[in-house]
């Protein structure tokens, strides 16, 4: 999902870095002192899932986890997945540098947006409903991102048409075992620790 | 990215990248990052191939510098490929112009096939710099000078924070594994893989996150009070400056080619 | 050259850690069926990491394994002992990962093939055996140190093991649930490695005694006639 | 209202968690110099939050808190009784949070406004003292779990704590360490809240025990001479 330095045109990386800026400057104000450690606890879950490799077939896929970032953080997901991608970019040359803020609002903007979509399903009092509305966070955050990497490519020239249908097509597969991963997690965490997703505990407990 | 990277991040502690103590080690972390900026910024908005040409040689020269480990940085290099090799090889097909050959009916143009390579230099000279001059500064001094460039305090303490946990995280991710593996679980491509992955995550979190609570209350109880503390100064020296007096010129010259 | 009635051999047994140098050298042993086996040694010996080569979630080095009756060396063929080893782990909370007990217990029959259903049916039975019924809701997290060891014990039985491996099991138990624990091994037909820094614990349970010690293991005379109890 | 010679002191101190209910229920408690009080109960009683609550980690839901002399409610006045008082973890794991050992000892004394210089000082000279010379450049995470505990001991000791808090301080030990662990405390002058499972360890430290037990604390009688030792 990353992309590398030098394939977008100078207006997408303009638009990128000001979106950012503007996220993470949301993001920041709505975030204490007091819950630096959460946030980092999660920007650092996020680094290490993209280690997470699951097979699929004869191939496999690495986990991305925007949806069940977005789901605990809101906002704050912004600061927290810009960190864990400029730790990615500068220690293992994973996407690029100039290209960060475009990376960044790629897979953070999906996240705040499955937060305000989902967040009320996840709490609700049936746990059927709930893991639903966790797949559809999982699945639904991997499609923006897919989508919004599709247009970073497509604005940057006509040819890249075809390696942007072709990058959508090729992440079906990540959006159904999100969707799946991110269902079950979200089960869990609101069973054992519910105040985590924001979730009243008088809701989930019936 | 292919199989044998993983783990590479997993046991990531916040070090700086490996290699032998250089020339670029004793310059100015500061400087470091807003110079690998400014080349960042020449490289990709150039348009020539002869500034390309230069700066790829320029990054291969500071890698060099920084005496990278060779393998290490090679694999690094290797995986940012394997993210854009679907792009550069569509890129000849999917870009009207002259034919330049064809292959399976499809014909490919020059000019895509200038523009893929384009993208190759940009990409090679970018990452190669920042792993010089940046990669090899272990992350909490790269989070203070990024402090002293201006960026906002919160942000580089989240990033602090997000070091400190990696290696948290990362152990508690092998342990739990291994201890899945104990009990016969294998990685497939069904149900059961997927929830217990997700459980798997999940329980991660809540583990990572109890532990950052009760660090931070052992932290506390011995008088911190949300500064962090760094056995390094930031002064610039000679050595900086005479770095900058080939470096900054260097620049300019890069720039100026774009013009002639 | 597997010995007959040996479920676990190792001869030569060899491992080093990047950093910390060789544990383990050349190292042999061999598990019986019936015994009951204690694996003492200082902090840092490698008793862990001796076991974690057993099942091959570490590699050896240098040395060769046998179990259940084949010689295992590569991860394929470590997958069939993991199936038939029971391995508690030294921290609990590595262990359970599932919201609740009766899944976490359920969870190594399912890696074994098992249904849902027979996989629930085999994890309530296995907790009733070890007098944790009513726990099957509980949220494994929430557990006390005590009862969270006996949900480990019971998802390691669960996959009905032909041995058990157990590190460390009366860590930070209170008194009461220590001897509950006692209770419930001494009453377990399979063969089992037990390590422990709890003499008490080792002499009530072991019917034999081996010490790892600067990376060589060596037998332990156990001249105290309680030590053999079974 | 504070008794003169107390250290901490508190009384009417309560404490529930949101879905666990009650775990203390106006726990009253007073700790004088020179004293070293064992600390016991079951798995899940209540005394790691106990002494959480002592040093403001975690707010009392009702009661009152005095510490060296005043009395301490808020997060402010909590920050010199954690300046004070050393606080060791139930978990190394959890205290070690630099890279090398020196850097871990020397984090306390920096937090408290000494120079660099001064700080590796005193880490130095408190890690000789306790016998752990040489361990300097030793990187935290890779020593064995009885090496931790003692580096974790130099951190809480480079902070001259006025009293010591120590939770479950010889878990996972070997008897060595044990030993070490002892005769180090033993030597120590300062008063100590000591939490353990371990009834010979109880036996050879404390001047007084008192335990917890559904939610309320109560005064043990140490009938066996050899518990008094000071
Ligand atoms: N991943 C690792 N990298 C480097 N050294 C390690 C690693 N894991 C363990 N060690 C070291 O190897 C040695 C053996 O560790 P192991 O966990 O097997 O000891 P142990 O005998 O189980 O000790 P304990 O009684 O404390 O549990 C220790 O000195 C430990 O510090
Ligand atoms: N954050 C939390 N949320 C809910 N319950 C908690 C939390 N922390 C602890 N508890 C529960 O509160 C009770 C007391 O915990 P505490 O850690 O104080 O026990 P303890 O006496 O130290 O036990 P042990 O001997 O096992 O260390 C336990 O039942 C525990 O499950
Ligand atoms: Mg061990
Ligand atoms: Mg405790």
């Amino acid at each position: 999902m990353h992309i590398v330095d030098g394939a977008l045109a100078l207006p997408v990386l303009a638009t990128g870095a000001a979106l950012t800026v503007a996220g993470v400057a949301i993001g920041l104000k709505k975030m204490d002192y007091d819950h630096l450690p959460q946030v980092g606890v999660l920007s650092a879950a996020f680094f290490i899932a993209s280690y997470i490799h699951l097979p699929i077939g004869f191939s496999s896929v690495h986990l991305i986890l925007n949806g069940l970032i977005g789901l605990a953080l809101g906002w704050a997901a912004f600061p927290a997945l810009l960190v864990a991608l400029f730790l990615q970019a500068v220690f293992f040359g994973f996407g690029g540098f100039l290209v960060l803020g475009v990376n960044a609002v790629n897979i953070a903007l999906p996240a705040v947006m499955v937060y305000y979509l989902c967040r009320h399903g996840i709490s609700s009092p049936s746990p059927k409903v709930a893991a639903t509305w966790g797949a559809i966070g999982g699945a639904g955050s991997i499609v923006i991102t897919t989508v919004m990497v599709a247009f970073s490519l497509m604005l940057s020239g006509e040819a890249f048409l075809l390696a942007a249908k072709a990058t959508f097509v090729a992440h079906i597969p990540v959006m159904v075992v999100e969707g799946f991963v991110t269902a079950a997690a979200v089960l869990l965490i609101r069973k054992v620790k519910p105040e985590f997703l924001g979730i009243d505990e008088e809701r989930a407990y019936g | 990215m292919p199989q044998f990277l993983e783990h590479s991040g997993t046991s990531w502690k916040g070090q700086k990248v490996k290699h032998d103590q250089s020339l670029i080690d004793r310059l100015d972390p500061r400087l470091r990052v807003v110079l690998v900026t400014l080349f960042a910024f020449a490289t990709v908005l150039s348009h020539n191939f002869i500034v390309l040409t230069v700066a790829v040689i320029a990054g291969f020269l500071l890698a060099i510098l920084a005496q990278l480990n060779v393998k290490r940085t090679l694999r690094r290099v290797i995986a940012m490929d394997m993210f854009m090799i679907f792009l550069i090889i569509l890129l000849p097909f999917t870009t009207p112009g002259e034919t330049w050959f064809t292959l399976f009916g499809l014909s490919a143009s020059k000019d895509g096939f200038l523009h893929a390579l384009m993208i190759l230099l940009k990409a090679h000279a970018v990452v190669l710099s920042l792993l010089a001059l940046v990669g090899t500064i272990s992350a909490t001094t790269l989070g203070h000078a990024l402090a002293h460039l201006r960026v906002p305090d919160k942000l580089v303490h989240l990033m602090l924070f997000t070091v400190r946990y990696l290696e948290v995280i990362g152990q508690e991710y092998k342990r739990m594994r291994r201890a899945m593996q104990a009990r016969a679980f294998v990685l497939r491509t069904d149900m059961h893989t997927w929830r217990s992955i997700g459980y798997l995550i999940g329980m991660l979190l809540v583990h990572s996150l109890e532990r950052s609570e009760r660090i931070m209350d052992a932290m506390k109880c011995r008088g911190y009070k949300g500064q962090f503390y760094l056995f390094d100064d930031m002064r610039m020296g000679r050595e900086d400056y005479r770095f900058i007096a080939i470096f900054v010129p260097f620049l300019c010259i890069l720039t100026g080619l774009n013009f002639i | 050259m597997s010995e007959q009635n040996a479920i676990i051999k190792v001869t030569g047994l060899s491992y080093r850690y990047p950093r910390r140098g060789v544990v383990l050298d050349s190292v042999d042993f061999a598990l019986h069926a019936g015994e009951r086996v204690a694996l003492t040694g200082p902090n840092g010996a490698g008793k862990t990491t001796l076991l974690h080569l057993l099942v091959g979630l570490k590699k050896a080095k240098a040395g060769d394994i046998w179990a259940f009756g084949e010689s295992r060396s590569e991860e394929k063929q470590f997958i069939d002992v993991r199936a038939r080893a029971g391995f508690l782990f030294q921290d609990p909370d590595d262990q359970l990962f599932c919201p609740t007990v009766l899944e976490d217990v359920a969870f190594g029959p399912l890696n074994l093939g098992k249904s849902r259903e027979e996989a629930l049916k085999i994890a309530s039975e296995t907790l009733a055996s070890l007098g944790m019924e009513g726990f099957e809701e509980r949220i494994t997290h929430q557990l006390s140190g005590g009862e969270k060891r006996m949900i480990t014990l019971a998802s390691v039985l669960a996959m009905e093991p032909e041995v058990l491996l157990l590190d460390e099991p009366s860590n930070a138990l209170d008194s009461d649930a220590r001897q509950r624990l006692i209770d419930t091994l001494l009453g377990l037909p399979q063969a089992m490695i037990i390590i422990s820094h709890d003499p008490d614990f080792i002499a009530q349970l072991a019917t034999r005694e081996v010490r790892l010690e600067d990376a060589k293991l060596r037998a332990v005379n156990l001249t105290e006639p309680q030590r053999v109890t079974a």
